[in-house]
């Protein structure tokens, strides 16, 4: 079943690329408001990584089972948690642990050469042109997962690709000045964009074009980025999704496109949530389980 | 106790509130919405994810200070008060990470001024945080920890499902802070969906994560995280969270907060209608 | 894996040790004899409160530190062998109380070099532990506190009562400090009374507290706990502690641990009238 | 129903004055293998305190209903319990909570006149004569309670009582110099002995005579004790036991008489836990709840 998709979106191929990074023994984080990240997990879980548990911060719950994605019922995994994490813990759990071969997703409003990450500021902290709602744990995670950390964002741009000095806040650490980070985990692994699956050279630590997606050519990846990105020789076309992957994630995994509010904006945008909320309430069985695992 | 003489009493103007929950999650919006009628001022809000309940105790002017380390409409967008705010300058910003509240709340716990935190280190937090300090491990390794500092919370307001008369309290889903708020905070106020017995704690899951003696006033009330959600009562309300998005604070104030009981607003709020639509 | 297998691959001379469980209650006593009958030197153990398992391996020769805050028979007495190891110098002894154990395993945890205490201050801890200091607090206030060192133990050794064939334990009772000691260990042995789908720990009370992220390897191992209790499904054997304290623990180690199978040492230590004197 | 009782035991004297000590909201810590304060919180809470809480740490459990005492079932009752402590947080709650209104007893195998204690060695620590078991959490918690600190011994004598010089180890602090503790809590407040009840002069923090036991003397007291105990003007006698209070200890709380193993020695504390052991194995329902609530 590796027949290649035709007919695929922005956002499917991203998801599709996301899942391709969960390992079959990764914990899976699964944050707030990331239904794209949690798409991307579930198509994992019911593809290639059939073992991999999700560990919804929405809960502090370790899960098993495979669920359709959701935006309104995301909570109601609680209930098939086996494992609950009280308190400050689930916090810090993640933290240190060489044990847990996490996987997390973070989504970064500004990136820069080294993977170094900001959600704070748009324009100096003392006075921002835009406050951004925060970076919650990612400066207290992103150097510590010994699985590094993953990176995705669909506005491949030059206002999210910035050098370094126009980085206006450092909230997640990458390779800081291209060394790794003084916690111990080995920094960021790759980035996945609209355009490009975007990694970072071994020597240099800066990013560097993996693979480019296709129907993109190398020059709008470097356009859109504002920094320099190496482009190594011979770079190779992404892997696009298979039928079986678009499929599933839109007849199984995420029928109700709720990925799709991580790419769009304004009126698209309010018309899909719109939408979903109302499906969703529509629906009888409203947190469905019926996944077929491939 | 009512709602009324729990905020009336036990919340001063310049206290540092600790909030439970996250994000739209079993947020204490009923006791926020008092603290809005009382116009109480000058409050410092900590909270691990902030989301409409920060938004609208900004918008009521009653913060002057902001501890969280996120603050946004998750899904549905940025928290409009709360950007205009920091972007206008009219309220201080202390930069949190989910571990400095994490630890500053261990830290008031033990009854120490600081906890070690290996994280952070490398980011920009300790350039506008003069009070998180780079130190050397006192024990005579090399290894360099951040210092940061306790959060003494003056009170705590959360929200539950399940509590007993004397304030032992069930959280059937995801305690996050609460517990370590309700153990600092000098007084912790409650509200709560159902009052059970005591016996019969012991039979949810997780039995009593917050017990008596944490708790100062403990007041029964069905819905007081709406819009928000309440595991494993009901989910928030969409549509709510929507509707204040596009409506001018001062509008939904007057709408939804000023001068109205509990159940006005929920009726308001689309009644027993929207009660069907978000119970799970 | 085997209970052979699993010490033998995993616990090396000179490695350090935690132990799980509390004084009569939950000890890996299965393991322990295994460590003896596989001769093991050299170890430092870290357990909360020892008791029986303490002394047989001390008795055995196979420890030269000790690290706990208490070691005893509880009602029965005083730990024979371990009273003599100290008296005469045979083993060292860190100093702990219940917070240096519960923190420094927390420092492990966060990996930090160490944690502040607010405590044992005004106590001799610190004339006898050259590793904990007395700290002034570096963010500024004039407060002291201790600064107690993080403990990474080489290898956990725990048992409970339920656990699946991946390893998520699920502990009825107490958890005392086996959920820390699993999380920081670099391997994490489990011996289990049973073995569970890992579905039905949801429905078991605290669900699965050591995560199969944690756990190196797990064995069956009915029993695993005797002559302790396991909760909730055998308390202590009293007549094996009075049997174990009115014997040379030479004569108790030819009887009870060498070359005997664990179905061998269940029937010499009682067999079935046992069995059914200590399930609950 | 105050009707003083006339015919007691110092077992039984000593677990009614510990009682004595519970208020109603208290927070009553039950530790391990000391089943006088077991009985003596069970004989409060079927008297006086009725509302207050056993926190039992055999199980990390919060338990409202008493239970008969017992050696072979404390565990028990973790199946009653409303609430339960994870791993460290048992040992650091009862440590800084202003909240909680704790009262636990302590045994030290020394106290000196400012009630430091000692349950670590005699003689030298590095060489010691006897090793001790260990304070366990005597040292983390004895500085913190707003209550105050509790102490008992039914071994009143001047190798329990003696000198701060020649208590071996500080392993738990009292008032160190006459000083309250840097924690915080009030220090100890009482020491309940074979012999009398003592506690501390509010000026000098040193330990005095409160009331002394029906049927001993100023004198013994004194010389039972290796240092110079202040004895106010007047000291009273100690109020006995009720013939209630002795009732409900024999017939309901402990009728066992588990609590006597933590006074008898030798062959006849040998006799007594052989005899209780075969007692609770014998028993139908293994761990009774049937306590008449006066």
């Amino acid at each position: 079943m590796t027949e290649i998709a035709r007919d695929y979106t922005t956002d499917e191929l991203m998801t599709v690329l996301m899942a391709r990074e969960v390992k079959n023994d990764d914990v899976m984080i699964v944050g707030v408001a990331t239904p794209m990240v949690w798409a991307a997990f579930t198509l994992a879980k019911v593809t290639h990584a059939p073992d991999a548990i999700y560990h919804y911060i929405m809960g502090n719950t370790f899960v098993i089972e495979p669920r359709q994605v959701s935006l309104l019922y995301l909570e109601m995994n609680t209930a098939r948690a086996y494992r609950f994490q009280n308190s400050c813990e689930c916090t810090l759990e993640s933290l240190p642990s060489d044990k847990l071969t996490t996987i997390e997703f973070f989504r970064p409003a500004q990136v820069d050469q080294y993977g170094n990450t900001n959600n704070i500021c748009i324009g100096d902290w003392k006075n921002p042109k835009i406050r951004l709602p925060g970076c919650a744990g990612i400066a207290d995670f992103s150097g510590f997962y010994s699985r590094g950390s993953f990176l995705y964002t669909p506005r491949h741009d030059t206002r999210t690709f910035v050098p370094t000095e126009k980085l206006f806040f450092i909230s997640g650490v990458g390779f800081p000045e291209g060394k790794p980070s003084m916690c111990g985990g080995i920094g960021p692994q790759c980035m996945i964009t609209n355009l490009a699956y975007l990694n970072f050279d071994d020597k240099t630590r800066k990013m560097k074009i993996g693979t480019i997606h296709p129907g993109v050519d190398i020059e709008t990846v470097k356009n859109s980025t504002g920094f320099e990105l190496i482009v190594p020789e011979g770079v190779n076309e992404t892997t696009p999704p298979t039928v079986e992957e678009i499929a599933l994630l839109r007849e199984k995994v995420d029928p109700l496109g709720i990925r799709k509010l991580e790419v769009l904006a304004g009126k698209e945008r309010e018309d899909l949530l719109d939408q979903i909320i109302q499906k969703e309430l529509a629906m009888v069985n409203r947190f469905p389980k019926s996944l077929s695992i491939s | 106790m009512t709602l009324e003489e729990a905020i009336a009493e036990h919340v001063q103007n310049g206290d540092l509130i600790g909030i439970g929950g996250l994000s739209f999650w079993r947020k204490p919006i009923g006791l926020c919405r008092e603290i809005i009628r009382q116009n109480k001022k000058d409050l410092t809000l900590c909270t691990f994810v902030g989301g409409i309940e920060v938004d609208m105790l900004i918008g009521a002017n009653c913060i002057s200070e902001i501890k969280a380390c996120f603050v946004g409409m998750e899904i549905f967008g940025m928290a409009p008060n709360y950007r205009k705010a920091i972007e206008s300058g009219s309220i201080k910003v202390s930069e949190e990470s989910e571990a400095t509240i994490a630890l500053g709340l261990r830290a008031s716990y033990l009854k120490v001024p600081f906890m070690p935190l290996k994280g952070i280190i490398g980011t920009d937090f300790p350039k506008v945080r003069n009070d998180i300090k780079q130190i050397v491990d006192p024990l005579g390794s090399d290894v360099q920890v951040m210092a940061v500092p306790k959060i003494d919370l003056d009170v705590a307001i959360l929200h539950v499902p399940y509590a007993d008369e004397y304030g032992n309290c069930n959280i059937s889903g995801a305690v996050w802070m609460d517990d370590d708020m309700a153990k600092t905070a000098k007084k912790t106020i409650v509200t709560t969906e159902r009052i059970v017995e005591t016996e019969d704690i012991r039979y949810l899951p997780g039995k009593a994560q917050l017990p008596q003696q944490t708790t100062t006033a403990v007041v029964k009330l069905p819905f007081g995280a709406h819009p928000t959600s309440c595991y494993d009562k009901y989910t928030f309300d969409a549509s709510h969270i929507q509707a204040y998005l596009n409506m001018n604070f001062e509008e939904y104030k007057k709408k939804f907060i000023h001068s109205k009981s509990h159940a006005e607003y929920l009726d308001i709020a689309g009644g027993s209608r929207m009660i069907l639509d978000i119970l799970l």
